[in-house]
């Protein structure tokens, strides 16, 4: 277990390496002139045009600009080198937004609850949901009940989110005033003004994504329960509900839980096209809008916060899997 | 799951009808035409508008107004400074040495005044030096007396890394070099000394310029003039952490979130004859975009009684709102200081008749309608916008009807004339490929072809201002600085000031009689008789060279909360604030 | 052929019917059958035999939406044909068990072994999880797993594919069933332990006293310990006698296949086997006539009614086996004749 | 799922259940005499659902194939202006966003789905041949895409050993990167790298890079899948047999395993293909896409929405045309499954 553990940080600290070699590449020297791209829609005046240069080190070779752009993560550094406007970013620094000269870090720590009531909230709905619909279509397989859930499933499952969150605020906000306006309230303010502002997306969330969940718990089920262990517990004895509880539903979870890992470990990073719809400034959004205006080392910061939720996820899915399912050694498997 | 369809095909058919009915035939809705009014416009050089500013009838004290924003503001750091949402807004935290009063009552002139300083300036030398006088009982939030140490302070900083963001025109008056290799380059050098700025004492500060500079009160009601104590200034996070010097004081700021102003209770009322410390509290909401801000102000439900909103409403919207008589009460609509060109390239579009059947084929109308429509929009002719002193109204080339040009004067033009391809240059966003769309098929009524070629915005006006540019039509916009001919035309349409880099005559066009007469009227000392022959130059410039097709005039159309007292558009198209309440 | 009165099991022309996506599958036309306790019945079929489904309608084990059940299955003189779930599930576990063929999905693959058994054991039995750990322990042990204490804690998947199947037959007589299924409980394991599986099911059957239906398709598994045995092809019963009498003298030809493609018990061990030619028929698309006239080399195909009359099961009539039934055109003295001359002097070879 | 993203992990796992052909043929069931893709197109004909998806797809394809023939015969083309059609505000005259089965109006000209708002171009033929650029970009990435993810996954599947760790550990590094940041991140960047001296990118070199970057992003699960199906076809006998018989490891990978494959493969292909639909709909949503005057249906959605509560038929054809072949992909999909492997569980 532990070895396993070690193992597999291990594979994730070596993605997450290559992720931010990678990203840095790619945003510090894809674009020809990194400097006049993120000077902004006004003309670039030389001196501004320097202050960029200082501020990113864009006059260093590019080695050394990730050398001191990974140092300033674990211990800290001071941006603008020996510029008289110096900042000192403090561990771990991902860098200084160049619109409002905070830190990175800062910008992520303000947008990250957003985004996480977003999915969180979201992900307990379309979980329960539609795991929960999935799950009884596949016990009523065939009925009334099964095909009207299996189409509208498949009607919302083949939707999108910009499409179903604009109608849903056309008619349930602005129209009807049945639901209130998408809107942040950190929970500690009020739970239910948190409550009520998360609303809107938690149901566009879940009516697209329960839908695949439903299609997905659905198509498992049903194949549990043709799994000779479930004829076992038939020949048992067993009543209808330890069988359909105990043993169907026990195993076909499983790979239920590791999608909604993988799914919730995504969107951590940021539900770009969700928050745009209702205007909520999450991480995606403002990653969004950073690229927009070039705001590398935004970009930068938050992409890599991303991946590592992406990889952080993998890794419990894979501690998950081994506490769900006896079979999987954690010793010896080395990844999926 | 083959049993699916039918469930999916009645869903479907429900979904429609429910659609159907929400549609009935649209018929269209008359536009009304709003005829642009001359502003006429008063410069207090003499000081007499003293403080308090005049008490607004029926005003109260108290209440919280909520300022939708779809993002914050990008700098409240006064020198950095220029934006329209933070030139309204800013004055609310900063007071500079000038400013603006403006009523919103019909008839009553807006005023350019001394706002720290006593009057808007004096000067002897018809322009070249120029003293002010800071009133009595002006002081920071912490209490301390403002000097004119601080003023000078804060246009220092401005010639440093935090005023590269604020207008330059100052700046660029004071030092020759400024922005150059041994210019002034702020005080974070440790050089506190402006070039041909001196404080004589704590109450004057004079400015000394080598050629006259007539436009000076207009530059100093910029906030590069508000005043900053030296010793906190805090840099790159000044935009945070400024120190307030108006009627109210920052209480709480969340970068791109939420700011609230708050009462500045070091402030004192008889000092300033510009704003009003009616409202206890001013919430800016920075994460509501305009469709929101529109439903929000429709709805005015709780505290968005007392809110107003600082986009456009969206051009969906707009029918609706125009559709309830209730709303069109709360509703500001007014020209701007905006005017959109489609600038021809003179050095590559060099047959002044081909410019003129340009100007003759391109289709306003489609254009309008494309752009968000006449409530948003108004056809333009003139280079100068209605709200300009300089405004002369003219058409140089009519349409035959509906601002659809007028295709048999374009042809009668072209006659015997082969075009060639013309490359359109725009900026690289949703409305304008749609834009470049239109014009295409517009100048194709005159068989003239044209290519769209969409340049990144954020490089946009770098690459266009290039000169030898290979473009042939660019597409660009422009709010004057300060209301005078001289920050449109003066700025527009003098080759003079054509460089290698960072032009703003995408015309490139560059003639002598034009240059000269320009100059002249900028060095005039009287600037109400200087606004007339910019008027005149302007219809000469259009009618004889063509330089660029005037595309629209901004127009800005937003709605109010019904609890919003004294509010109005003002000249930066916000709804004004300084001297709102709450009812 | 047993001639007791009160058979444990009795099953009275079964039909078993369900539908798919390609049709109706008639999976079971009219088969009899009965076992007695202390008994245990062969039933032999290559797959698709209709065996299985046999085995799983006695046990009410199919699904009840897409199934058709016909006929009567009288367990301990009950119906269980139309018998409720909710009743029928009383009796399964408690009066009839089941073994199936392979241990490994069979058992739930998350729950320890002695969690299973002990679920096994209250489902029937009001006892506290401590007594039927008892229990549990006890039946490890004499299915002859060592260790049982240990084992106890186990997952299914640390256990060889004996000791598993060895697991499931002890939590199948946890509840000391009257009958018992074994669906090919050793084609799943190696051949050594197949053997260790088959005498522990004898011994187990001597010491329960229980009727044991053993479902194979290997007629030598049959012949070491059934007493009975039904051939069954295409969903219709083939043969049906006393293992002594089908052993000695088979009566149709598809049950000469099966001894003829049986490797150990005659001949030439270096012989090849003889496979029957031909697959199995499509359920769905049952042939006419006797289902195994396309593969049959003795059917009287011209003119004869093999391909045309479905073949009643028949006591033989010339020799004095009584419960010895056959479902075959060929007239009996040819058949008789036709297995002594070509099929049991010459062996494999043909 | 990601937010919009495609839906892959759930199909891929979905994907998994399809059991390889030779236990497909041996199922009992199997009716004697067929190849397993005979089979598979025989249950795919009975199949209803299936019918009717064809021939909604075959419909969009066919528009998006006679784009041309179809304005031809309808008169107009997608982006002929008329402003006369609109009223001030730029809105469609008349009713349903200006459906017009006459020549009587301004244009001259019969809008059978009314026209743009703004620009009054008639919709039935942005659609059209918004039609043919989806497909495009959908088509070309997703065969692309599953191309790579064929040639990865196998190579790592039968070579195993470092090869498979060393490819397996870049299928995850791949899938690390949120994908909506990185397409929008990486779209202008490759753009760039794309410009000429004044920053202008033809039309297909932007639907180049679309495609390049969907490419990139969107092999991984189709290479996790060919990597599992390679790993158990490995060792099976005729493959043994082949390696005996001295073939070398091209042929074994390229002519004896994949072409077993194929079921898989097509039930991927048939997943990604809507898909990829969907997230070229939601980049365009966030402004990144293929630009005007190319009609777009995903870019019709983004205008669309500006003009959601005075035009909401101009929201709504774009929208059930995306929904219409996303939702028409995956019943196709669903009995494509089926068809492939009638034991699965529908």
């Amino acid at each position: 277990m532990f070895r396993f553990l070690i193992k597999r940080v291990l594979l994730g600290v070596s993605t997450l390496f290559a992720i931010s070699v990678t990203v840095f590449a790619l945003f510090f020297m894809g674009p020809a002139d990194p400097a006049a791209s993120m000077c902004g829609t006004k003309q670039c005046t030389p001196v501004q045009h320097e202050r960029i240069t200082t501020f990113l080190e864009l006059d260093r070779p590019p080695h050394e600009q990730y050398a001191s752009y990974m140092r300033g993560i674990f211990v800290g550094r001071t941006i603008g080198g020996d510029s008289p406007d110096a900042i000192e970013c403090p561990a771990p620094c991902l860098g200084i937004n160049f619109r409002t000269y905070e830190q990175v870090s800062t910008v992520i720590g303000r947008t990250m609850p957003i985004t996480f009531s977003i999915v969180l909230g979201g992900a307990v709905l379309y979980v329960l949901i539609g795991t929960g619909l999935g799950m009884l279509s596949a016990i009523k397989r065939g009925s009334i009940f099964d095909r009207i859930a299996s189409g509208t499933a498949l009607t919302f499952a083949s939707t999108q989110i910009f499409f179903i969150g604009s109608v849903l605020l056309l008619v349930f906000v602005y129209q009807t005033d049945l639901l209130p306006l998408p809107k942040y309230v950190p929970f500690t303010e009020s739970p239910l003004g948190w409550l009520g502002g998360m609303i809107v997306p938690w149901i566009a969330l879940g009516l697209i994504n329960s839908a695949q969940y439903a299609r997905l718990s659905r198509a498992q089920m049903i194949e549990t329960l043709s799994e000779d262990f479930v004829r076992t517990a038939r020949a048992k004895g067993l009543a209808i509900a330890p069988i359909y509880f105990r043993h169907a539903l026990r195993a076909a979870v499983t790979p239920i839980v590791t999608i909604a890992g993988l799914d919730i470990g995504g969107q951590l990073g940021g539900v770009a096209i969700t928050e745009t719809t209702f205007s909520l400034n999450g991480m995606g959004r403002t990653a969004v809008r950073a690229i927009d205006e070039a705001n590398l080392p935004v970009v930068m910061g938050i992409v890599l916060f991303s991946a590592m939720f992406l990889v952080l996820s993998t890794i419990i899915v894979d501690i998950l899997y081994s506490v769900i399912d006896p079979r999987v050694k954690l010793g010896t498997s080395g990844g999926h | 799951m083959r049993k699916t369809v039918k469930a999916l095909a009645l869903g479907a058919i429900a979904t429609s009808l429910v659609l159907t009915a929400a549609c009935s035939a649209n018929k269209g809705t008359d536009q009304e035409k709003d005829t642009a009014k001359e502003q006429n416009f008063i410069v207090d050089y003499k000081g007499d508008v003293k403080g308090p500013r005049a008490e607004v009838a029926g005003a109260k004290t108290g209440g919280t107004i909520t300022i939708l924003k779809a993002a914050c503001f990008e700098h409240l750091d006064p020198q950095q400074i220029y934006v329209s949402d933070a030139l309204s807004y800013g004055p609310l935290v900063h007071r500079s040495l000038t400013g603006y009063v403006e009523t919103g009552v019909e008839g009553e002139p807006m005023k350019l005044v001394g706002d720290l300083a006593t009057n808007a300036g004096t000067t002897t030398d018809n322009g070249k030096t120029w003293t002010y006088t800071l009133r009595d009982n002006i002081k920071f939030e912490d209490g301390t007396a403002i000097t004119s140490k601080d003023v000078a302070y804060g246009i220092a900083r401005s010639f440093g890394q935090f005023g590269v963001q604020g207008p330059q025109f100052l700046q660029a008056a004071l030092d020759a070099k400024f922005g150059a290799e041994g210019g002034y380059a702020g005080p974070s050098t440790g050089d506190l000394k402006v070039p041909g700025v001196t404080t004589p004492d704590d109450k004057t500060i004079k400015f000394e310029f080598a050629t006259p500079q007539v436009a000076l009160p207009y530059w100093l009601a910029f906030p590069t003039s508000t005043p900053v104590p030296a010793a906190k200034d805090t840099k790159e996070k000044y935009d945070f952490e400024f120190v307030s010097s108006g009627p109210y004081k920052r209480a709480e700021l969340v970068p791109d979130t939420r700011i609230v102003f708050e009462k500045n209770p070091a402030w004192d009322p008889n000092s300033d004859p510009i704003r009003k410390q009616y409202v206890d509290k001013f919430v800016f909401d920075c994460t509501t975009d305009a469709k929101t801000q529109t439903d929000r102000m429709s709805a005015a439900n709780g505290p968005d009684a007392a809110a107003i909103m600082t986009g456009n409403v969206p051009p969906d919207q707009i029918p609706v709102v125009k559709g309830n008589a209730e709303l069109m009460k709360r509703v500001g609509s007014a020209p701007n200081q905006y005017v959109y060109y489609l600038n021809i390239n003179t050095t590559r579009v060099t047959d002044v008749d081909v410019r003129r059947a340009l100007n003759y084929a391109f289709d306003r109308d489609a254009y309008l309608k494309a752009v968000g429509g006449y409530d948003i929009a108004n056809p333009a002719s003139t280079i100068t916008s209605p709200v300009n002193p300089a405004y002369l109204e003219f058409d140089a080339y009519p349409s035959k009807s509906d601002n659809h040009g007028d295709i048999d004067k374009a042809m009668k033009l072209l006659e015997g004339k082969t075009v060639p391809t013309l490359t359109l240059c725009t900026a690289n966003t949703a409305v304008n490929q749609k834009v470049a769309a239109v014009l295409q098929e517009s100048f194709k009524r005159a068989n003239i072809t044209v290519t769209p070629k969409f340049i990144p915005s954020g490089d946009y006006y770098t690459t266009v201002g290039r000169k030898g540019i290979d473009c042939d039509l660019i597409t660009s916009a422009w709010g004057q600085d300060w209301a005078d001919g001289q920050s449109v035309l003066g700025v527009l349409m003098d080759g003079a000031q054509i460089k290698a880099e960072g032009n703003n005559n995408y015309s490139y066009f560059n003639d002598a009689a034009v240059v000269a007469k320009l100059k002249e009227l900028r060095e005039m000392a009287d600037r109400g008789a200087a606004q007339k022959g910019y008027g005149e130059l302007e219809k000469q410039i259009m009618e004889q060279h063509a330089p660029l097709i005037p595309l629209r005039y901004g127009r800005t159309f937003g709605i109010y909360g019904p609890n919003v007292g004294n509010t109005f558009l003002n000249q930066f198209s916000q709804f004004d604030l300084l001297a709102a309440y709450v009812k | 052929m047993s001639t007791a009165n009160n058979p444990y099991l009795q099953v009275s022309n079964l039909r078993v019917k369900f539908e798919t996506h390609d049709g109706t599958v008639k999976a079971v036309d009219g088969v009899t059958f009965s076992v007695e306790k202390g008994k245990t019945l062969g039933i032999v079929g290559e797959s698709g035999s209709g065996k299985s489904v046999t085995s799983l309608a006695i046990m009410g084990l199919h699904n009840p939406k897409s199934t058709l059940l016909q006929g009567e299955i009288l367990v301990d003189g009950r119906n269980v044909v139309g018998m409720p779930d909710d009743k029928l599930r009383l009796l399964r576990g408690r009066d009839m068990a089941m073994i199936f063929q392979d241990p490994l999905t069979a058992l739930h693959p998350f729950y320890t072994i002695g969690r299973q058994l002990v679920e096994a054991y209250r489902v029937h039995h009001k006892v506290t999880k401590a007594v039927a750990k008892k229990r549990a322990i006890e039946m490890l042990d004499r299915v002859g797993i060592p260790q049982p204490q240990r084992r106890f804690g186990q997952y299914p998947h640390e256990f060889s594919g004996g000791m598993r199947q060895r697991a499931m037959i002890a939590m199948s007589l946890i509840n000391d069933p009257n009958l018992l299924i074994a669906d090919e409980p050793t084609t799943a394991l190696d051949v050594t332990v197949q053997a260790q599986i088959l005498d522990l099911l004898n011994d187990l059957q001597r010491e329960f006293h229980s009727a044991v239906i053993l479902i194979t398709h290997d007629l030598g598994v049959v012949s070491q310990v059934a007493d009975d045995v039904l051939v069954m092809y295409g969903g219709r019963v083939a043969e049906y006698g006393t293992a002594q009498q089908v052993m000695k003298l088979p009566q149709h030809p598809y049950t000469w296949g099966l001894l003829a493609s049986m490797p150990s018990l005659r001949g030439d061990p270096e012989a090849d086997l003889l496979p029957i030619k031909g697959n199995p028929p499509s359920l769905l698309n049952v042939p006419p006539g006797c289902v195994f006239h396309p593969r049959c080399r003795y059917a009287m195909l011209k003119g004869g009614p093999c391909d045309r009359e479905v073949p009643e099961l028949l006591q033989l009539r010339t020799v004095d086996e009584p419960g010895h039934t056959v479902a075959c055109h060929l007239p009996e003295r040819q058949r008789i004749e036709t297995y002594q001359e070509e099929i049991s002097s010459v062996g494999v070879a043909q | 799922m990601s937010d919009f993203v495609p839906r892959q992990t759930d199909s891929a796992t979905d994907v998994l259940e399809v059991a390889p052909i030779e236990e497909t043929a041996k199922a009992p069931k199997a009716i004697v005499g067929k190849s397993p893709g005979q089979l598979a197109w025989f249950r795919l004909k009975q199949d209803r659902t299936a019918r009717s998806t064809i021939w909604v797809l075959g419909f969009f394809v066919f528009i998006a194939v006679f784009a041309d023939v179809i304005e031809w015969i309808y008169g107009i083309g997608p982006t002929v202006n008329s402003p006369d059609l609109l009223d001030t505000t730029g809105q469609p005259l008349g009713y349903l966003g200006g459906i017009d089965f006459t020549t009587d109006n301004p244009s001259g000209h019969i809008h059978i789905l009314g026209v743009m708002p703004a620009t009054g171009w008639d919709v039935f033929m942005q659609f059209v041949y918004g039609a043919r650029t989806s497909l495009i970009i959908a088509l070309l990435a997703t065969v692309i895409s599953v191309i790579i993810g064929i040639f990865i996954g196998t190579l790592a599947g039968y070579f195993g050993g470092w090869i498979d760790q060393a490819l397996s550990w870049f299928t995850d590094y791949m899938l690390a990167f949120p994908f909506v940041l990185m397409a929008i991140a990486v779209i202008p960047i490759l753009n760039t790298r794309l410009e000429d001296e004044t920053g202008y990118v033809t039309v297909y070199e932007r639907v180049a890079t679309i495609i390049v970057v969907f490419s990139l992003f969107g092999w991984m699960y189709t290479a996790r899948l060919v990597r599992g199906q390679v790993i158990s076809l490995r060792e099976r006998e005729y493959v043994e047999a082949a390696r005996a018989a001295g073939a070398n490891s091209w042929h074994i990978m390229f002519r004896q395993i994949l072409p077993n494959l194929w079921a898989p493969i097509l039930v991927t292909f048939s997943l990604s293909l809507p898909a990829t639909v969907t997230a070229e709909a939601a980049l365009s949503f966030l402004g990144i896409g293929v630009q005007q005057p190319t009609p777009d249906w995903g870019r019709m959605i983004n205008d669309s929405l500006l003009y959601m509560r005075s035009d909401f038929m101009y929201l709504v054809i774009p929208g059930v045309s995306i929904w219409a072949l996303v939702l028409s992909f995956n019943l196709f999909s669903d009995a494509l499954r089926d068809a492939l492997d009638p034991k699965s569980s529908r």
